[in-house]
């Protein structure tokens, strides 16, 4: 397996295809976080519903390259149903891991593991980030 | 398919990279390395000020670079103004003349096709004085057309802010017609020569040009240099925008003077092995001559074209590049997942705006790959290129996109 | 006298020259001059926003430099702009802090010490908003005391302008107490650190600077660098002054935005390669350690000062400099007839004002020789010095003068 | 002889301890001309009388190095006397002597040619040419 193979994982492109939770709604009650970076043509938005310490819902609108859309994705996948304690951890965690810093191997990252193959194109860190960022934002 | 001959001067090609970006910055040669080189190690010294040998030297040097850019361009030595790079260039003319001269009421005219750094610093004046931008119409290709521009200038147009040549596009704008078109309504040209000054000849003086900005590093220059040209009358009615050094005549407690231009507009210690650097940059361009490296990458780039052209799963926006840039996109690929692909195999493109996010919304598309032809490619670049794309186009669709 | 273990790592020294220059410029180690190279033979590409390996790695070499930087001052590195030099980063903190911030009324403090590009940036402020220029009184050796700061200092003072180290008498400012004052008073202080960075250890945090500027060529690096720290808040909420290329961050046709500090005061494709250089000579200085620069150079200007003592015929104005510069002049000549005399036996020193005209009217001279001693410095040089004065002050009382 | 001695001739250090016609008159009908080079500390005028096409009176106060005081005294001798024409045509020979470029040997600089040692100090051609500068500016 080549370097762009670890990079596009079947995973990945599943989730490219069929975004899960897309679209944004008007509710309030929902904390919004848009990120672009126009010169890459990225263009996130990821919304949380917290409730009584937990991510209750998560949507997302994600424009760009397979990364970042199958990385909003994949977030708001992971993140559903999670204590906003929990859902902290595994963002520091999927972080690290894509920036190539020593991270906590003994928190569950579930599929968005399988974006560790970024690791090796370091311009394309950001789109594996950036919805992450956004959702992290959310929850401050 | 002759040899190229002039790839042995060029040390970053044994890197084994075929390097189709020369549009964001260009190779440099051995004598541009060399020279920057003799004045780190040899000379080593301010200039201006000093009276030693090496001081002397490079204060000698310094001027020649600028009688040398001067005489490229066909302007005089002290026409030329020394900046960090095109960017500082437009953006000295839009501080010094555009905020000191435009006014509620008046009208910058400029392009969809322009570099940020050619459209938003008269955003900014437009924001300061309260004039207005307004685009000449492109034509469907995307070009900047003498009917359009016409059709667009009026008596309030008191700056047009154009491209010679688009980093997108590749495209010539009709510069010498729509400067006298210009004049003849008042208006002062600010031509943005980034990607034109290292293929085509440029005569400041027959294109009657204002101003004119462009890079060193995009010229097979060191990084950290620009140049302003700009017409005597108007350098010398026009403020400097940053003081200190040697810039400053007479200074007093509360006042101060400063020199003719340009000098007055390089304040501070300047950057000097650059700026010698540039001269051999333009000895070397010289003596390859423009003509011969037109004609080069003309040839290259019509076989490039001719290959496209026989090739299914990709999008190209440029179908006839003045300067060999071309650009495109992989069918359904977006384009950074396409840039990793031409990276792994040391393929050097550009993925992205390229700082034009305008024409990018006039082709109605988020990004694009870039590529550029120049002398320094070779045919076999060209195949390897088209052969890796053709891979990329394969490679893509199996995984679904 | 040990020998002096750094002058081979000094090119220029093989050309005997006896190098007394190092205020105006210093000279390059081989580390700087080959990182230099490495940029532009084996990089050679724009950073940012390339996703080829060549391009990848000048950005982490970039930004790897940034954060060279921040860590020698103890900075973060989000505080660091890079610029074409101090003369850019003080024109900087004039144009959008200093013309947004200041009104009628106000005042800004600032030396007859000041290098004129501290000075005249802010005469341009002044100029512009109506705010005063003050001057702190100079003590009778011509330095800033901290009484005279304080008697001076009033709730009208918005900006402090001071140089760390004057660049003509070599005298340390005493920034620390004086920041505080200041910051008391609720000004805002704007250290130029151009002659300070080179010679003693700078801890931006632990002086409690608001902005604090230098120049990569004169701390071993290359030529078109400078830096301007700025504490994350006021960097953050000031304006860019130059548009284009990178610092944007969205772009429509009549507006724009643009991405956080520090980018967005880095437009336009930055001088990549001195960059990467700016990082080899902070590791030089760091290796050679300033501790020790500072007890060699001490060590060699109280021999220069030993022997100055014993000679008649030259009007030394600083006996007492803090990073061993000496401003001089023989007796009865003028400072340009001197010169020529030092510059045909090899001896670089400067002749004139040295960009600080003020300074030269405090001692009611009209120019004035200066030299620096530095740690590629030797005791031989300094014998050479001395004995060419020492002829130097002959041969003019022979001519008449 | 080196090089210094070239430059610090006799005449030159005569004219820089008595210089000639030194003084301004505050005469309109005198042109006055004031360049000043503050970095080196050079501060020169030079006042120039033309009636019916000559050369009636020059006038000058430097102050500077001994080359820009020493090359003001010697032009305003030299100059008093001439018609215009001559005067223009000995500026322009001394020009060009001391920038190292062509100059025409037939035009006789009388004093003024012994500034020719300037020539090895390319720092040093503003000090001797500074006043011939004013000088002819005076004369346009
Ligand atoms: C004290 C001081 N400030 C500012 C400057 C200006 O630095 P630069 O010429 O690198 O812009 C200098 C050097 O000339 C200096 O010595
Ligand atoms: C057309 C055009 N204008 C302006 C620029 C800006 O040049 P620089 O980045 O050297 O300031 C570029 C290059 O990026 C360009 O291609």
């Amino acid at each position: 397996m080549n370097n762009l193979d670890h990079l596009y994982r079947e995973i990945i492109m599943e989730h490219y295809k069929n975004p899960r939770n897309k679209g944004l709604v008007t509710n309030d009650d929902y904390k919004s976080n848009r990120i672009k970076n126009p010169s890459c043509g990225d263009d996130i938005t990821i919304q949380v519903l917290v409730e009584d310490g937990m991510v209750k819902d998560v949507k997302q609108e994600a424009s760009g390259c397979s990364i970042s859309v199958a990385s909003a994705s994949v977030l708001s996948e992971i993140m559903i149903g999670r204590s906003v304690e929990e859902a902290k951890k595994i963002v520091d965690t999927y972080i690290n891991m894509v920036t190539n810093k020593e991270f906590d191997e003994s928190v569950d990252l579930e599929e968005a593991a399988v974006f560790s193959g970024v690791k090796k194109f370091p311009a394309r860190i950001k789109c594996a980030s950036i919805a992450w960022v956004a959702f992290k934002d959310s929850l401050e | 398919m002759k040899e190229n001959p002039w790839i042995k001067d060029f040390p970053q090609l044994n890197n084994h990279l075929h390097y189709f970006d020369s549009a964001a910055t260009s190779l440099k040669p051995v004598s541009v390395i060399e020279q920057v080189n003799y004045y780190n190690q040899e000379l080593s010294s301010n200039i201006h000020r000093g009276m030693y040998y090496e001081s002397q030297k490079a204060t000698e040097l310094y001027e020649e670079a600028r009688e040398s850019v001067a005489n490229f361009i066909n302007a005089q030595s002290n026409e030329i103004v020394f900046t960090r790079g095109t960017t500082a260039s437009l953006n000295l003319v839009a501080r010094s003349f555009g905020v000191n001269h435009l006014n509620q009421g008046d009208e910058i005219l400029t392009s969809e096709l322009e570099h940020h750094s050619s459209l938003i610093p008269w955003q900014y004046v437009a924001n300061k004085t309260g004039a207005k931008i307004k685009y000449i119409p492109l034509s469907d290709q995307g070009r900047i057309a003498l009917d359009a521009f016409k059709a667009t200038i009026s008596k309030a147009t008191k700056v047009v802010a154009i491209n010679h040549v688009s980093n997108v596009m590749g495209y010539l704008t009709p510069l010498k017609e729509i400067i006298a078109i210009a004049h003849e309504y008042g208006a002062v040209v600010v031509v943005d020569g980034a990607q034109a000054i290292q293929h085509i000849p440029v005569d400041v003086k027959s294109l009657d040009a204002d101003f004119y900005a462009f890079s060193g590093h995009k010229m097979l220059g060191p990084t950290g240099i620009g140049i302003l040209y700009g017409k005597d009358d108007l350098l010398s009615e026009m403020e400097p925008i940053e003081f200190g050094g040697d810039m400053a005549l007479d200074v007093m407690k509360t006042q101060f003077s400063w020199k003719e231009s340009p000098i007055k507009f390089e304040a501070g210690t300047m950057p000097i092995a650059s700026v010698i650097g540039l001269k051999a940059a333009i000895e070397y361009l010289k003596n390859v001559g423009l003509d011969n490296i037109h004609q080069y990458t003309k040839d290259l780039y019509d076989y490039l074209i001719k290959k496209l052209n026989e090739l299914d799963g990709i999008e190209l926006y440029n179908h006839h590049s003045d300067t060999f840039i071309f650009t495109f996109n992989l069918k359904n690929v977006p384009s950074h997942d396409a840039i990793s692909y031409f990276s792994e195999k040391h393929i050097a493109l550009r993925a992205g705006q390229h700082c034009a996010k305008l024409i990018h919304d006039f082709l109605n598309i988020n990004a694009s790959l870039r590529g550029t032809i120049y002398f320094y490619n070779t045919y076999k670049d060209v195949d390897v290129l088209v052969d890796t794309m053709k891979e990329a186009i394969d490679y893509f669709k199996k995984l679904g996109f």
